[in-house]
């Protein structure tokens, strides 16, 4: 095997995961921009996008397109409902008491996964087999295949869900601003809600499709969470097309440094630039300075 | 400030009843005693992320306990199992291992599970002076500072060197002389990598490729096309995780078709289930339990591991792990030593280091001061993978 | 020489300009009021002043210094204290606690000496809180000394506001309003107050609506209309200017 | 006010010197040492949430680094053990330094983010650097601490060791609190510019508090270190970061005596009730989200509710 074709097939698999962290990253960003909250449950929507979608095809034997729609509609519940319980009730929050809800929202989802689904692993088969297509010396999976495409699917269906629908256009106007956008006359909870579910949504889809690849478990969604994490401040938070670009710049950043480098400090590599991000350019590699001290927070 | 004050004497008497509690919890567990009762202590990862070792090994000695008492006991002693769960953390394992010591009086202690929390309390048993038979693998357990072996500790499952061994005796006889490894960032893991390193040299072998993953990864194709790349004749993947499901996948899907080892760490069914038939042809080093049919009726285990397999199966409606089995073999030895010596705890380790021959689920045990484990590497027998179920690999 | 100076201060809010090249100053011992229509800038350009908001260009010397784009914290420490139209005291303080945390400049007591709580600490806390009790006696809340801030009436919010920033010891103060929402009875007082404040070698500079009030008690006035200065004078002058007239009339007609 | 923590302070060592004298079984005190460990770390946490109005993700690592460090110093290294305490704490606190620097400037949940970060990333290197650190399956044979001629061996001596650090720990916390930079952090909560325009240079304190709060944790993974004399990165993850936030929540963040009471109920209740245990994930996340929704003033504001029905938040706030 030539480097060159080595090289690639490292940017392949680094494109692949690099799709699903951006997808995380889309779902941190749609919660931020309508409320201002860093929704440290992300993860944990993931994971259950993969397990439930998982359980339906091995266990009760569901076709994989139906077991798809199924679990993104199961898991958009599950996020609306977060809301309901844990954001909604609040009058006021400041951002510490957020950032606990959030997290404590993650660990309750965790466990209810844990008591719905034990500690075991589940898999998903492969949408159309593991037969790998060659290219240049390097396979690519046709799961590979799969989830770009798709991702690139949802990434143009979301920006025309903002751009063309009225919800979409609610969701912007209350992203740009809350006060303003109340006083149109636009129902700012709701939107929180839509927000919630939306990125659950996402975040859902995100589980499926890795699922194959990945084998899910109740334990998955905090490594999801903390990688589209970094991808979403690398990104500019709240800034959608950083967080694809920043997204497939750490799959393939995280893919050369372990192959070329050292698998040992392979996920250090995703906190590294997190950490690098922060002191250096809180508000991100595609963001302005400006924009990041005129947020909320 | 006079409310304060009494806010802070509340605080201070509520600690006091929480403190008490902990004493009355323990009380409400026990029944009054009809005879003396021999006590054995046992810990395990019930709960926590290391629970699928934790739960057959809890199984295990409930059966067994139920078992003896049924039959009268030991000598007509009642034999009284304290179970503790670690949750595989070790300050849990530490506080735990405390209150079997020094509440319950125990006079052995069975388990930990995990290497990590035995490794926690052998200062605190070894200063209490009180047999401890680990169900975790490292070896470094029964190893004092000195080299000498710890004095009151012991372990059942086989050792990790062994099935190194085992893996490069199996491959020197198949002419592989270049290998790469693939291990998981876990206790398990490290130690692996530690005696693969160690032993490569010993029998020839050659280590081209160094590679790691985590226990949460979800692809491992970069570590696997790096592999690829150099020129190597077979693969070890040595790890616990169900992580390692993914190798066999990801190898499949590179198109590697290099013969993959992997270690005892394997020797679970569901891994195979998940791997979704990408498994095949795997070879692995593993104690007879998995294989039990296969065995030749002559062979001396298999009179052991048939019935335990029997019993377990039937009575909790689940496949019987090798896990459980350390848990068998470590219960038996100190019952064997109680029928012998009483619940003596100075006897009792005496009795275990002298204790030649014993027949468990994971080898036939010879005990000596210098070995605290008592097994060989023909404690294990090299498996593989056939139509989705374990087998002995053809020689 | 001026103790503050304003030199074509700038501020602007996406399109909109708050502040629109602005320029005057304020000698030691004034009282200076700042007057204009409501969104004329006022309270914008008491953020600037204070550093809540940095400007957008012009000058801003004060004691002789340039503290142009400070942070607020070190212009306070330079000797600028404020209070807020929408008071900003210390709610779940009390007001003894909220006056001996506007002493926080004229003290010292650092983390590492806190936490063992030495005698100097000791003695210096025992002087912040005779301190604040004499401030609180200036202001007239002394006999409120231990009652959580939060629940005062408004009036003596606005007290208890002044008395935190006058235990910083300004050399100046910025009022943002202070008689908003106050009675008749209670204005005057506060007018009182405000002359003992100069008196004592404070300057003050103040923004209110109380045309009254202005014209009673400052020495010089400053009116503001769309950001712009459209006048600068005395009392007497201001109230005989056309321009002043005309965008007050302009407001009343709105 | 300072006076009335300063008697209940004494209350708590009077009691506590009466402790081993109750119960003389090593089991109890050696939970009441992982305890006393946590609470260490809790106090330090309760200042930076309930004070600094600021949360770390990451207070497990700091824990872990104060444990790595005197480990491997006093044991590779031969360093005595107070000295390696000592040189981890002040390693542990330029860390904190440099990660608080850049990030408290900005508004918000830069510090969570930046804390959970940097505790991934202390836990992969305590994974990963095997040669100093054993690696997954950790290291032992940590000498005792000694201070001076007294080796702290039993489980006695240690009980008072870290108990007495407890009280010294809160003695200073209470301090700091009723002090100048106490009062000038409570103006947080309400209006950071009003705090400005006074002089307060707020980042500064939050900077100070957050060093101050991971001195704290390093210095209880010390005791930890020599406590336990073995280590293995588990204990140091940041499922351990979440339960100590999640116990100075539940014991009610605006005071030290709620970091106590929380980290006491959460440390001592799993022992006693299986159930804890067996759904723990499920337990502690209802619990903080339950906590945070109807009394986000936690056990400590529940308990000031019972005496003082009306106004709470003042004084308890202390």
């Amino acid at each position: 095997m030539t480097l060159g074709s080595q090289i690639l097939q490292y940017i392949i698999s680094g494109i692949s995961i690099g799709s699903i962290y951006a997808l995380v990253a889309l779902g941190f960003n749609i919660i931020y921009n309508t409320t201002g909250i860093i929704n440290f449950a992300q993860g944990e929507f993931v994971m259950l996008g993969g397990i439930t979608a998982a359980s339906l095809v091995t266990i009760f034997h569901v076709p994989i397109l139906i077991a798809f729609l199924a679990a993104v509609i199961i898991v958009t519940a599950a996020g609306a409902f977060f809301e309901r319980l844990a954001i909604h009730p609040l009058k006021n929050p400041s951002v510490i008491t957020l950032i606990i809800i959030t997290i404590a929202g993650s660990i309750l989802l965790k466990g209810i996964a844990m008591f719905i689904w034990g500690k075991d692993t589940y898999f998903l088969p492969s949408f159309s087999g593991d037969r790998p297509i060659h290219f240049l010396g390097a396979a690519i999976l046709p799961q590979t295949v799969w989830i770009l495409g798709i991702t690139g699917l949802v990434v143009i269906l979301l920006s025309a869900f903002f751009k063309f629908t009225l919800a979409g256009k609610a969701m912007r106007a209350v992203a740009s601003n809350r006060m303003a956008a109340s006083l149109v006359g636009i129902n700012v909870k709701k939107m929180v809600l839509f927000s919630f579910a939306l990125s659950a949504a996402v975040g859902a889809v995100g589980g499926i499709i890795i699922a194959p690849i990945a084998l899910m478990d109740y334990d998955k969604g905090a490594i999801f969470a903390l990688k589209g994490f970094a991808v979403a401040a690398l990104g500019g938070i709240g800034n959608f097309g950083g967080a694809i670009a920043a997204g497939l710049i750490l799959g393939i950043l995280e893919a050369l440094g372990a192959g070329l480098i050292s698998s040992h400090y392979k996920d250090a590599i995703a906190l590294m630039v997190l950490l690098l991000v922060l002191f250096l350019k809180p508000s991100g590699i595609f963001g302005s300075a400006q924009e990041s001290r005129l947020k909320k927070f | 400030m006079k409310k304060l004050f009494l806010a802070g004497v509340s605080l201070i008497l509520g600690l006091g009843i929480l403190i008490g509690s902990l004493d009355a919890a323990d009380e409400a567990k026990q029944e009054p005693a009809k005879l003396e009762r021999y006590k054995v202590g046992a810990l395990f990862a019930i709960t926590g992320p290391a629970s699928w070792l934790g739960e057959p090994e809890r199984n295990t000695v409930l059966m067994i306990e139920e078992e003896v008492n049924k039959s009268g006991g030991i000598n007509g002693h009642p034999l009284k199992l304290i179970i503790e769960d670690t949750v595989g953390d070790g300050t849990k394992t530490v506080n735990a291992a405390k209150k079997l010591i020094a509440s319950d009086k125990v006079c052995a202690i069975i388990g930990p599970s995990r290497s990590g929390c035995t490794m926690a309390i052998v200062p605190i048993v070894q200063a209490a002076e009180i047999p401890l038979i680990s169900c975790a693998a490292a070896e470094a357990i029964v190893i004092a500072p000195d080299g000498k072996q710890n004095k009151w500790v012991f372990k059942t499952p086989q050792k990790d060197s062994h099935a190194a061994e085992k893996i490069f005796e199996h491959m020197k006889a198949n002419g592989i002389k270049r290998i790469a490894l693939l291990t998981g960032t876990t206790g398990f893991g490290a130690q692996g990598r530690e005696q693969l390193k160690k032993l490569a040299p010993v029998w020839g072998m050659e280590i081209v490729a160094d590679e790691t993953y985590g226990p949460k990864d979800s692809d491992m194709t970069v570590q696997l096309t790096k592999i690829k790349a150099k020129n190597t004749q077979a693969i070890i993947n040595w790890s616990i995780v169900p992580a390692q499901a993914i190798v066999c996948k990801n190898m499949k899907q590179l198109g590697i078709e290099l013969p993959l080892y992997q270690s005892h760490g394997f020797g679970n069914i569901k891994y195979v289930q998940v791997a979704g038939g990408a498994a095949e042809g795997t070879i692995f080093p593993c104690g007879r339990l998995l294989v039990v049919e296969s065995l030749p009726n002559d062979h001396p285990q298999k009179k052991v591991l048939a019935r335990y397999k029997k019993d377990y199966e039937d009575r909790f409606n689940e496949n019987v792990s090798t896990f459980g089995g350390h848990a068998y073999d470590a219960l038996w030895l100190v019952i064997e030593a109680l029928k012998e010596v009483g619940p003596d705890r100075e006897k009792i380790r005496d009795y275990l280091e002298g204790k030649k021959g014993f027949v468990g689920t994971g080898g036939v045990f010879m005990f000596t001061p210098d070995d605290h484990n008592g097994l060989t590497r023909e404690a294990f027998e090299i498996l593989t993978v056939k139509d989705g179920k374990f087998d002995v690999l053809e020689k | 020489m001026p103790l503050l100076e304003v030199i074509n201060l700038e501020k602007h809010f996406g399109g909109l300009t708050a502040i629109n090249r602005v320029t005057f100053s304020i000698q030691p011992g004034q009282i200076k009021a700042i007057i204009g229509p409501n969104g004329a800038g006022k309270t914008t350009l008491f953020n600037v002043l204070t550093g809540v908001v940095p400007p957008d260009g012009g000058e801003i010397r004060f004691r002789d210094g340039d503290i142009t784009g400070w942070k607020s914290h070190l212009i306070a420490s330079r000797g600028i204290a404020r209070t807020f139209q929408i008071i900003k005291i210390f709610g779940d303080m009390t007001v003894l606690e909220n006056v001996m945390t506007g002493c926080h400049l004229k003290s010292k007591t650092g983390l590492l000496s806190a936490a063992f709580h030495l005698l100097p600490v000791w003695r210096e806390e025992r002087e912040i809180a005779e301190k604040s009790i004499r401030i609180l006696r200036e202001v007239g809340l002394e006999d409120r000394a231990q009652a959580r801030a939060g629940n005062l009436p408004l009036g003596m919010q606005r007290l208890l506001e002044i008395g935190r920033a006058l235990a910083s010891e300004p050399s100046l103060i910025l009022l943002d309003e202070p008689v908003a929402g106050l009675s008749g009875p209670e204005t005057r007082e506060l007018a009182h107050l405000i002359r003992r404040i100069r008196d004592g070698g404070t300057t003050v500079l103040l923004v209110d609506h109380d045309m009254s009030l202005i014209m009673d008690i400052s020495d010089e006035v400053l009116v503001l209309d769309y950001g712009c200065k459209i006048a600068e004078g005395s009392p007497r002058e201001i109230q005989n200017d056309e321009k002043v007239i005309a965008a007050y009339l302009g407001e009343e007609m709105d | 006010m300072i006076k009335s923590n300063y008697l209940a302070l004494l209350i708590l060592a009077l009691v506590l010197a009466f402790i081993p004298l109750a119960i003389s079984n090593v089991y109890y005190l050696g939970i009441l040492i992982f305890v006393g460990i946590n609470s260490l770390i809790t106090i330090g946490l309760s200042l930076l949430m309930g004070y600094a109005g600021q949360i770390s993700l990451g207070h497990a690592a700091f824990f872990g680094l104060g444990a790595y460090l005197s480990g491997v110093l006093s044991t590779r290294l031969a360093v005595p053990p107070v000295s390696a305490l000592l040189l981890a704490a002040l390693f542990t606190a330029l860390v904190a330094l440099l990660i608080g620097l850049p990030t408290l400037r900005l508004k918000g949940h830069y510090l969570a983010m930046a804390t959970l970060g940097f505790g991934q990333i202390v836990y992969i290197v305590f994974n990963a650097w095997v040669e100093m650190t054993g690696g997954p399956s950790g290291f032992g044979n940590i000498p005792r601490l000694r201070i001076g001629g007294v080796v702290f061996d039993t489980d006695l001596k240690y009980f008072y060791l870290v108990w007495g650090l407890v009280v010294v720990g809160l003695f200073f916390a209470v301090n700091i609190i009723h002090s100048r930079v106490g009062r000038a952090l409570r103006t947080m909560h309400t209006s950071e510019v009003a705090a400005g325009t006074l002089g307060i240079n707020t980042v500064r304190y939050k900077i100070q508090i957050f060093v101050i709060s991971a001195v704290y944790a390093s210095v209880a993974g010390s005791l930890y270190a020599y406590f336990v004399t073995f280590l293995s990165p588990g204990t140091f993850g940041i499922s351990f970061s979440i339960l100590l936030v999640t116990m100075v929540v539940f014991g009610g963040r605006f005071s030290v005596w709620g970091a106590l009471l929380g980290t006491a109920v959460l440390s001592i209740l799993p022992e006693s009730l299986r159930i804890i245990k067996d759904y723990d994930v499920l337990v502690y996340g209802a619990v903080l989200l339950l906590v945070m929704i109807f009394f986000p003033e936690g056990l400590v504001g529940l308990i000031g509710r019972v005496f003082r029905p009306r106004s709470l938040p003042e004084k308890l706030r202390t």
